[in-house]
């Protein structure tokens, strides 16, 4: 199938809303090597919210949900991942605002949306060790199979997921260049980007999700 | 956590009660966007001045909030940036016809979240506009930066911005003065101890018992490199030395001197740094016509201090000596 | 040990010294005796009021000194009263037509020292009186006890007594003001953490991670009793009881109302303690009608608190409101 | 002999002298269990002052001798130890004014003396947990032989010695009741008083410095 419906990424959203959730103490855990511990609050304090407010959400289209999931991050994440998750969100809702069902065309173009708004807000590049180094990735597999005839959703989020995994490993001895983090310049190097780390597990829990086997280690 | 907290979560909105509580009548509080605010700002005849970032470095920001200085602040969680929206609310809170000033500390977070809330609020058709503070010496060599952090430099630029807007300035003369202060303000801080946000319940970084890190960021970010433990004016040497070269501050120059310090140090040991401070300052021919010993930005509990000079012209020097009229209050 | 100093016995001078540059043309410096004092002071039109106590205890007492409150503080060594000699030569510099007010915390060292400078002041002809403060209610019930403790509250006194010397009041009417002031104010003090004198180089006391200390004094003199951390509202709930019902303070009262950091205690959290405080007062009917948030009498660098309650009449509330400029400036 | 000239009295002062400057950080260390740990600071600073002045001293007369290391402790001494001393000193000098010896009777009068003005100063009686409660019983011992004919001046010193000795184990279970110490309330019993230890141990170093043999424990 290479349709992604409204069900679909209300799945989607509720997934990686329990993977923040779940992983809080972790990913603060991880922010504390070289920055300032308060990444899995931040994260969790938004992700909590859209759990709260779950029922009420606006469910007219996939933009329009995406947008009130962009709104609720921007109230209640401060930090680097308020605005950075915030522009995501709605971005990729301004694409898809009276739609119910989207390709894997639409989600290329969602997803390069909101890189690009994270970007302009932040102005990281890829390299520079921040979620952007997962999320590039993410977006050029789905770009590849974007319209090709056969492709499978099921099989690009596969193949997306090991991408994202494997970015960990890649930026791990490099210098974080944003955020807080850049100012421990060198002593950044060897730990993981909390970031990169947080968006590869959500990946993982959104394979466990959709029933797709997780990827082995560096299958692509 | 040796701390007065009851639930870590509401650490920061109860320290916005107390501080409500402390000045009724004179200042507003606005639970739902951390926000503590003039009763009786905005006035259509003053630029309304601002500020919010991360909370944990009391009085700043939120604590100068009054008559002379910041007309509101919102402040996020301890050191984290406050969430868009509380930015947002607290410009529209405060719009005047004569424009809101932003003051901000160079930190991404920060800048990020209120960029994304003065487009929404220009979106609304309110003249806002945000100014930029980064008087830290300390990381100034590491290329890739986005630049300085902000630290306790960021007193004198909310003094002199709250002062002139007090008096009516307008916002592009507001900007001017801004701009001026940052542009002759330097800082660089050390810390003896590390200190523990409630949320966290640890401390934010390790420091052995005969450890200093020199050039620390309020945050606790690493500085320019971890020392021994050195005597006072050994270290205020260091400091001083690490602060004057860099505008550089030249013999003859009228100067505002201030010892900072970071929320552990008691005032005993800030005019012990203060002394060789001022020593140091006639040395160099500074004319010390101002100094500031206290609590000004604080990390929570550290134990440490930062020195800070400012170069004074007569209107930034007039502007210092207003009167102003905050929540910390000595009487 | 985790502090700002060069020689340990050279601690409370290089202070003194820091004092003095940060206040030049204000206040004088007598190094050999630890005097720091007003430069326009003695004055033959006006009592001069006086304190000296251990160091340690800053902004108390030596960095009150200046127009509208202190005339001049001789200090002793870190916790120690000062010598005889320091008091004598204290009272001769300040010595004025109008007489001589020396304010001395209720401990054995200070009031001895001052008692016999007072014998040696009187027999040069040197019209000179004492007054004993004693705020303290956490330990009123040591039988054997000399009386109560001098802590925070003693800020109350010295400002009530430099606004009104500063307005030309006799000495027997300033006696009567402190009389007033003391009858009326009580304290009460929690220590989380131990503090470390420079000389001693080691805690004064040991304190688990998990404890208090309830009713600690301003030297790290045990209190009521040694009991494990509570949350910040329980902390305020105890102290507020001890010393609210100790006047006792009552519906309808106008009261002035403090919470005191020893130290080591940031802003942040003795706003924390303001608002359960406030509330507290509240709820009893009182009417804060003034407010003290912030250090005022510490202990070096000990983390914790006190609270400090003071009944007002027209003429107290009217003296506390009064200017004053000292040391400690915010501005 | 029973006469005490001012070399004597010199002996003993530079002896008492270096009993606090050699034991500045014992005599903290037994301050800080019930006290504020700076007795020994105090006492030290003191007669550190008296052993840099030493050659200036007025020599004219015992009395004269004495006044001036009363001055010097209160212009050094901080504390109750101020006070205390340079009480007990001046107390003894005004009855020793212009003599350049003494009898046992005179040293009698000049203790009681130096007791009474201890007592006017701080107000704590015999069992207050004070050096009062090492004084009151030396002073007894000099009165018991003072007159008596044949009284020995070196074998009171040496049953003085034994009975401050006494005074410490005699208080350690008392609780104190004067000074800093008096906050600590029952927290002060079951360590000895640094006053009284101090006294003591001058005492010993008393019976060194005159050649006394030093008395076996509880001997009197
Ligand atoms: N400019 C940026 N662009 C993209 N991602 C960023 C940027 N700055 C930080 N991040 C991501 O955000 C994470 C840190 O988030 P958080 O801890 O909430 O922010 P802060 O640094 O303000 O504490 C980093 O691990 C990184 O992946
Ligand atoms: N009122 C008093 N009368 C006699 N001796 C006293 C009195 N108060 C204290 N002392 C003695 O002084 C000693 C403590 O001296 P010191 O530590 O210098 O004083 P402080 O208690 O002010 O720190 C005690 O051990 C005790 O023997
Ligand atoms: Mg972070
Ligand atoms: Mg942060
Ligand atoms: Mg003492
Ligand atoms: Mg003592």
């Amino acid at each position: 199938m290479t349709e992604i419906t409204l069900a679909d990424v209300e799945a989607a959203v509720k997934t990686i809303a329990a993977t923040a959730l779940k992983n809080e103490q972790y990913f603060c855990e991880l922010d504390s090597y070289a920055g300032d511990a308060d990444f899995g609050v931040s994260l969790a304090s938004g992700f909590r919210a859209v759990e709260q407010d779950w029922q009420a959400l606006d469910r007219s289209s996939i933009g329009a949900f995406l947008l009130k999931i962009s709104l609720i991050i921007s109230k209640n994440v401060g930090g680097c991942s308020g605005p950075i998750w915030g522009t995501a969100f709605m971005r990729a809702g301004a694409l898809s605002k009276d739609r119910t069902s989207i390709t894997l065309e639409d989600l290329d173009k969602m997803l390069t949306a909101a890189i690009e708004g994270i970007q302009k807000r932040g102005g990281a590049q890829l390299g520079d060790k921040t979620l952007l180094d997962a999320l590039i990735p993410i977006r050029d597999i789905v770009h590849d199979s974007a319209g090709k005839p056969g492709a499978d959703a099921r099989d690009v989020l596969k193949r997306a997921t090991a991408a994202a995994n494997e970015a960990i490993e890649r930026t791990k001895n490099l210098v974080a260049k944003r955020g807080r983090q850049q100012f421990v310049g060198d002593r950044s190097i060897g730990t993981p980007d909390p970031g990169i780390v947080a968006i590869a597990t959500m990946m993982n829990d959104l394979c466990a999700q959709f029933g797709v086997a997780k990827p082995a280690p560096n299958e692509n | 956590m040796k701390k007065f907290v009851n639930d870590p979560a509401k650490f920061v909105p109860e320290m916005l009660e107390g501080i409500a509580l402390a000045n009724e009548g004179r200042l507003k509080y606005e639970p739902r966007y951390n926000i503590i605010y003039r009763a009786d700002r905005p006035s259509k005849d003053h630029v309304s001045v601002i500020q919010g970032s991360g909370s944990g470095h009391e009085p700043a920001h939120v604590m100068t909030v009054g008559p002379g200085m910041l007309d509101a602040a919102s402040p996020g969680n301890v050191f984290a940036a406050p969430p868009m929206e509380y930015c947002l609310e607290c410009i529209k809170l405060m719009n005047s016809p004569k424009g809101v000033l932003v003051l901000i500390n160079n930190y991404q977070g920060d800048r990020m979240n209120w960029d994304m809330a003065i487009e929404m609020a220009e979106a609304e058709g309110i003249n806002v506009k945000s100014f930029i503070i980064d008087d830290d010496v300390a990381v100034q060599n590491s290329s890739y930066t986005i630049g300085r952090r902000g630290v306790a430099g960021n007193f004198f630029v909310m003094k002199a911005c709250g002062a002139a807007a007090e008096r009516g300035a307008s916002l592009e003369q507001l900007l001017d003065v801004a701009k001026k202060v940052n542009a002759n303000v330097r800082s660089m801080g050390v810390a003896l101890t590390s200190c523990t946000p409630p949320a966290k319940g640890k401390p934010i970084f390790e420091i052995g018992d005969d450890e200093m890190e020199v050039g620390v960021g309020i945050h606790g970010e690493p500085g320019r490199r971890r020392d021994k433990l050195k005597p006072a004016d050994a270290i205020v040497d260091e400091i001083f030395d690490a602060v004057s070269k860099d505008l550089p501050f030249k013999s003859g120059d009228r100067v505002a001197l201030m010892i900072n310090g970071l929320g552990g140090t008691p005032p005993s040991e800030l005019y012990v740094l203060y002394r060789r401070a001022a020593q140091r300052a006639k040395g160099l021919g500074l004319n010390v016509v101002r100094n500031y010993v206290g609590n000004y930005c604080t990390s929570l509990e550290m134990a440490g201090a930062s020195l800070t000079l400012l170069k004074l012209d007569k209107e930034i020097e007039d502007l210092l000596a207003a009167p102003a009229e905050i929540a910390v209050r000595v009487f």
